[in-house]
């Protein structure tokens, strides 16, 4: 059952995606280029007999989160860049809760205040994890309007599948982007039950929600069963997108808005006989890894493509494990790069012969070999 | 003879200084300036006291007071 | 015969880590007492800190949440935004609450937040080793003002309940020095006046308890009550602060 | 089948004849740039054509620059950036003199020529002035420069039809600014009417 | 004739990019004006929050330091411990200092901090495009409360001044209400006062200013003063809170 | 010149150390810990006539210290992971202002609150990035008490070097314990001129420290200059100690404290006489990947031990580039890993046959092959 | 006739008790507890009213109080 | 040239006949475990051996257990840590079970007798039963039971001299308790005296 199309912005999107899949509680802090989501929230969130809450800060939201989190219910909070790494302490609490949880990043140019264009230099904060002690945030990057909205209500069901937090990396371009969308009137919504809430004892035992483990061998058991969440969501849990990958030499990966511009290059070389396709992950974690390491095995070079100096380029070196040559090319700041300096970038590499190449740690803006 | 200067250029057009202005002589003009704004000019020389309130308030700092 | 005083139900059997003398405790047994009296312990959910009443959580029979350092007042306002009906508590050192936690409790008393907030002010971060609080008094000694806080340097301590007072959120906020008969009887007042007051729907509740810690202190436990009253209780007067 | 085809049938399975226009719309902040795109893109949805919209601001949303990309398609759009717009709505010079370089070449320039003046070195591309404020100034609201460029634009370029912008109208407009609605519709047609004569 | 009034030396020739009407840029100037007048350009830093006004460090013609989103009051203390002869202010919005900046503030004050405040209050975060504020009355609109701030939702306006005079560091503590000829007069003599208790080495001065945002508020420039003089200065009431 | 041996415990070395390179302004906020640092310095700081301030809390005083560090004074900070989670924005904004600070982190046991006994889960958050935007931490990694000193006062160099905030990444192993050490009376201190610092005009032009480049144009040249200090650190600031690993088949590969306890596995390793060798990245960021580049082709296999689930193997990863095999043991949560039972873990991985390891993403506490 | 039980492997030897206790009957012992404390004890149970204050003031809920 | 010398001779060039003892003191938080092993790292330094003393404390500084390790070896030490002490002193029941099986075989258990029970299944090693609480309490006060400990086990096992640690007393202990220094001292020498006659 769908509505008819609508215009719709990313950031309305992520909204409508949360409250269709029963987020009932929304806490954040206002910055620019994610504050449609608070404002739409504070419409639609008490319309769906929910709470909104603008809190005094990003760290206060995030902390607001996990007490909500703790209750069982699903919540969220929102933010960019500079919010989001405040955010971190209360990001490592929540996983170590194992308190199901959603975060949306609209990632903007940094690092510092930087400015509120684009960009993708969150990836390693989001994926590697920016707060302190082996935690993962499963991380799922929509590339449009519509995925916005599925991929924000997937986050509560991962959320609640693992008991960890999801994050939504989305970015300038995907958040503020307008296009049309048909959404549906209602998605199932299935919360499973959680036990381990603390909604006062109503007769049963207390529950406690705590990451303090002051024995070592307490808190490492915690940490073992963590991993083994991840492990089983690796094995799980990947999500990505190929396209003409099949018969492609060259393979671009880029993920969110980049992906799509990645695209419009694969149209362009394709038109100029190019045999380029496009590897897309979703989610970035779980990352890809073995799809990778399969196209490197089938003797592709690949090309990624980022807002960034280089991060998702790492995951992608260590999927392909020496096997196929790399190359990377980033645009950063809020620089957004176009079609048309993609497709130069192919051009150039097109057609050189497929060495392995030589990792250096941190490549520059322009692409090495 | 007290008077007043308005950068045109600078004004915004927001009528603070007329707003301001106890002998009431500025008034806002036809026309704009390049970026688009409808700027204030001093319709009546003669009646400034130079009291400079206009000049005060004005956010953008487009007037000069002369006494 | 009967036994006219004995463990409230709301406090567990796990034996209390405290140093000997240490007031958190005697603080601890007043809420669980007040859960008690209140019957309210199968709708209770505290907020604990991170100060030396870190592991409130295994002293508490209620649902119990640990929060992160200085945020129990988010935490709190998410839980109690979620479940309307629940008696929310948080319990906070002078580290956690006027410290890192200044724009926490701020907002929480601003916003008249349904919660009771218990406030331990000891002058000193206990469970770190002794440094500096904010409410450390000029001229007391830690490990951070090793020759006593001097105001030039580290600036005046903070009287958290008048601060809070100015706002329009709270209903009720009182600071108590349990360190007499009297004192204690007021303690225990004011705290079930915090947690009644949720009970009654009304909004935000905090009690400042003038409390001791005779380890970072290096005193006896008996000269500890004796320093606060002739040392804390003059900068920080006990009364009523709020109450509407 | 090959990959292009593949993906186009995949998401339309057939249109009408193929339309593809990327649109750059720029200016300061307070011109109402952001509704010029956005009425557009409502235009092109209401008339089923795939549209994006994506808007770059200045400092969060105050002060200096704003602008915003437009992607009509009859195909699945990818990038919602361009680097070579077919078309340019310039609203002041500093914008004009950032975007014009980059118009393909054939492609439209249109000028706000109230505060701009129209480039010498885009010789390749069609470059129409509109006195955008001096026309909304005569219509008694400075506001509406934008509808006078956009109603140019629409009757020029025609991506879409001017009843579909002007049906968008009352989408678009911010609550407060409904009362405006009369005259943004008397603005769009006055545009048009002047790109008429041109 | 001579020139009675115009642009200060401590203003730069950048063209303010704010609003028409918007009153940041009349505090700015003030500020150019005292520092030429006490003759401290030369040792002045300045400090910027992240707000409309980010950008001042454009304006300015002495050493500024953009800090980020609230943090101002610690970046100030920062800079005048390791330069104590030097003057240093901050100028911050109400969502700077008084939401996300709420310890910084409280702490900088608390130490008695020998800085310069200048407090920007126009009841809205204008920059984000106009979220609701701490500061935003009871009943007034804002894009994170399109029906009106409803205290029960979104609790009560925090007045800054009244909490902070609670606390025994700062030495000056003023709000003034720069929407008549008067109003500015005062502004600017308590942002001189404020400027000049550095030089006399006296410590934390705090001005609030009432401004506008005519942009956010949706009115006209002139409407936004008298909606000051109406409805902001009843609660938020002018006057001199410390002077010590 | 040196002064006569004395006991000393690893964080007040880091004291000494930087108050040595003439570190003038400390910030800090307790937490176990490193609780000596704040402590220490609360003494010794005021004796040398610089300022210390007990921040009230880790937010504050990262922004205090970019205050100070602004006026170009050496000025540093101090936390263990939760703190320094909370400065990672503060840590995004220094960076991107290039000024030059020093961070400690003397990292314990988490997610979460965790406890206080030791951990290395923090190395993708030093290493990586835990804050927004392509910036790197210039990160030095002590394993002995004296090296507390030496790499503190080292932090202080390279910050001023690359106007750049440099990381020391201590455990509480490293800062709490205590060891004989000499360490001199005075090192040479050269700082290097500051005219870029906002220390009042005083005659000259203004200056300015800022992050904000509304323009991605300017906002990317500030990433371009970021990514090029970052490789010329790359080239210059490798450092690392190689033991026995000349004729060694299987190379230990661990820093800090753990790196200590893998000495101490070699010692036992060889005396069973099995050719084990240790390499110990000193410097974590640049890291050196060219040496374990050049050991992976001399047809060494590896061994990385970690308290975390797999950090900084990534890097070792990376560096091989699928030419060796890569065998992962980590502990977490404040569990140190004993000589023993690394002992053990070299006893099974030894002789097998030199595979390409097949990477997983973040291997379990077990190692995998 | 009112009295008091204190757990002495509870107890931890702060002597609030002592202190608190109106009648001054509670004295501390000699020797001490497993955990090596030095435990308080009720010297004269006649004397003892019931008060609870020594209860009251018990750090550790080491006393019950009979009546 | 072997790896190993060249390690040792890089560092040290020589010294005496070999030691080496890895200590793991155990207790309460209160009970005075860090000075102990900080009054034994003292010593060995006085006497020019290496050593590493590194703490583990319970919940930050408060309530529950504490444990330290003392390494001293005349070689250069590596690991501060180790799974398998020579040595085990424990003040308390929690902590000697705890760490009784962890002590090498032939290893040596020092149990504060006076709250703590002698284990029955370490027969592999040498268990010694100091009353250390009881012997303080008659030296007047409780708090230097780990005196009467740290002097037996040196007594015992001579890893330094009883004169170097009472040497280091009044380097380690904190100001305010420099007043009980000959306490501690007399401590120290009564439990250097018990071992003795054991
Ligand atoms: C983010 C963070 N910062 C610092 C700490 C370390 N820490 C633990 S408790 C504490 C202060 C305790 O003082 P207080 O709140 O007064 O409680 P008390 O121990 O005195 O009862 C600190 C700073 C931490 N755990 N987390
Ligand atoms: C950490 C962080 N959170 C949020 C923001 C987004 N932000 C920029 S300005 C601002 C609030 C501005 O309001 P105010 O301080 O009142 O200044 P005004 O614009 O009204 O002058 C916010 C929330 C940010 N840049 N950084
Ligand atoms: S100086 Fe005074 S009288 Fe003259 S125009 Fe200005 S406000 Fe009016
Ligand atoms: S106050 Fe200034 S900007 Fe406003 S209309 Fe007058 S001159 Fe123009
Ligand atoms: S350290 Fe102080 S506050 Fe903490 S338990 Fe001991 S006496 Fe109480
Ligand atoms: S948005 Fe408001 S505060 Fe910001 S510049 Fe415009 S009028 Fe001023
Ligand atoms: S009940 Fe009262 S009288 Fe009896 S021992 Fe306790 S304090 Fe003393
Ligand atoms: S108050 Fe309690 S713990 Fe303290 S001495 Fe008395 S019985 Fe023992
Ligand atoms: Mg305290
Ligand atoms: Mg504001």
């Amino acid at each position: 059952m769908t509505t008819k199309k609508i215009l719709m912005k990313g950031n309305e999107a992520v909204v409508r995606g949360a409250i269709a899949a029963g987020c009932r509680g929304f806490f954040g802090y206002p910055i620019t280029p994610q504050n449609e989501v608070p404002e739409y929230m504070s419409v639609l969130m008490p319309q769906a007999g929910g709470v909104f809450l603008q809190a005094e800060s990003e760290v206060a939201a995030i902390n607001m989160v996990y007490g909500a989190a703790s209750t069982g219910a699903r919540v969220m909070t929102s933010s960019s860049s500079p919010g989001i790494s405040l955010k971190q302490e209360g990001i490592s609490y929540i996983a170590a809760c194992e308190l199901p949880a959603v975060i949306v990043n609209v990632q903007r140019g940094g690092p510092g205040l930087g400015n509120i264009a684009p960009g993708q230099a969150d990836y390693f904060q989001a994926v590697k994890g920016g707060g302190h002690g082996d935690y993962k945030l499963l991380t799922l990057a929509p590339w449009s309007v519509s995925e916005c909205f599925y991929l924000t209500a997937l986050a509560f069901d991962l959320a609640d599948r693992y008991r960890n937090p999801a994050m939504v990396l989305s970015d300038a371009i995907v958040g503020q982007m307008i296009e049309p969308v048909e959404l549906p009137d209602k998605i199932e919504v299935n919360i499973p039950p959680k036990p381990w809430a603390t909604t006062g004892r109503k007769g049963r035992g207390k529950n406690v929600i705590n990451s303090l483990w002051i024995s070592p061998d307490q808190m490492e058991e915690v940490n073992r069963r963590l991993q083994a969440k991840y492990t089983l969501a690796m094995e799980r849990e990947v999500r990505y997108q190929e396209l003409a990958v099949e018969d492609a030499d060259l393979v671009l990966v880029a993920y969110g808005s980049v992906a799509r511009i990645c695209r419009t290059a694969v149209d362009l070389a394709r038109s100029e006989r190019l045999s380029v396709g496009l590897f897309r992950p979703i989610g970035l974690f779980p990352f890809p890894t073995l799809p990778i390491q399969w196209l490197a095995e089938c003797g592709k070079r690949f090309l990624v493509v980022e807002m960034s100096h280089g991060q998702m380029v790492e995951d992608v070196r260590l999927a392909v494990n020496g096997r196929a040559e790399v190359i990377f090319y980033g645009r950063s700041g809020g620089v957004v790069p176009t079609p048309t300096e993609i497709l130069d970038r192919i051009r150039k590499t097109y057609g050189r012969s497929a060495g392995v190449s030589h990792y250096r740690l941190n490549p520059g803006p322009e692409a090495r070999r | 003879m007290p008077t007043i200067t308005i950068d045109r250029e600078i004004c915004k057009g927001c009528e603070l200084c007329a707003h301001f202005c106890p002998q009431k002589i500025i008034k806002m003009a036809d026309g704009f300036n390049s970026k688009g704004y409808r700027v204030s000019c001093l319709i009546d020389c003669k009646a400034c006291t130079g009291c400079a309130l206009c000049a005060k308030i004005c956010p953008d700092v487009a007037i000069e007071v002369w006494r | 015969m009967q036994k006219v005083f004995e463990k409230p139900q709301a406090l567990s059997d796990t034996p209390f880590a405290y140093c000997p003398g240490c007031l958190h405790s005697v603080v601890h047994r007043m809420i669980a007492e007040v859960i008690d009296e209140l019957g309210v312990l199968d709708r209770t959910i505290g907020i604990c800190p991170v100060g030396c009443s870190v592991f409130m959580y295994e002293y508490m029979e209620c649902d119990m949440i640990e929060a992160a350092h200085g945020r129990a007042p988010a935490v709190a306002t998410g839980v109690k935004r979620m479940l309307p009906d629940s008696v929310v508590f948080t319990y906070q050192g002078d580290g956690d609450l006027a410290s890192i936690g200044t724009a926490e409790i701020v907002h929480a008393a601003a916003r008249g937040e349904k919660i009771s907030v218990i406030f331990i002010n000891n002058g000193t971060y206990g469970m770190t080793g002794g440094q500096m609080a904010p409410t450390t008094l000029i001229g007391q000694k830690s490990s951070t003002c090793p020759g006593g806080r001097d105001a030039a340097a580290a600036g005046y301590p903070i009287r958290v309940c008048e601060m809070l007072a100015t706002l329009d959120g709270p209903s009720y906020i009182t600071r108590v020095a349990p360190v007499d008969p009297v004192g204690l009887t007021k303690t225990k007042m004011a705290i079930k006046k915090a947690f009644r007051n949720q009970v009654d729907g009304k909004g935000f509740s905090l009690v400042e308890v003038l409390s001791n810690c005779p380890t970072q202190w290096k005193m006896t436990p008996v000269e500890s009550l004796s320093w606060i009253d002739e040392n804390v209780v003059p900068y920080f007067q006990p009364g009523v602060f709020a109450d509407r | 089948m090959s990959y292009k085809t593949a993906a186009i049938e995949a998401q339309h399975g057939g249109g009408t004849q193929p339309v593809h226009q990327e649109v750059i719309i720029a200016g300061t902040g307070g011109q109402g740039i952001m509704v010029m795109g956005q009425l557009l893109a409502h235009a092109a949805m209401a008339e089923e054509k795939n549209v994006v919209w994506f808007p770059s601001y200045g400092p969060e949303t105050r002060g200096g620059t704003a602008d915003c990309t437009v992607i009509l398609s009859s195909d699945e759009i990818g990038s919602p950036v361009t680097a070579t717009p077919d078309t340019l709505i310039a609203m002041t010079q500093p914008l004009l003199d950032k975007f014009a370089p980059s118009v393909k070449r054939e492609g439209v320039i249109l000028v706000n020529s109230s505060l701009a003046a129209p480039p010498r070195d885009r010789d390749d591309c069609k470059i129409v002035s509109v006195p955008a404020n001096d026309v909304a100034d005569e219509l008694g609201n400075l506001r509406v420069a934008n509808m006078v460029m956009l109603g140019a634009f629409t009757e020029l370029l025609k991506p879409v039809r001017l009843e579909s912008v002007i049906a968008a109208l009352a989408e678009v407009l911010p609550p407060h600014r409904k009362a405006l609605l009369p005259l943004n519709e008397k603005a769009l047609k006055r545009g048009a009417e002047l790109a008429g004569q041109l």
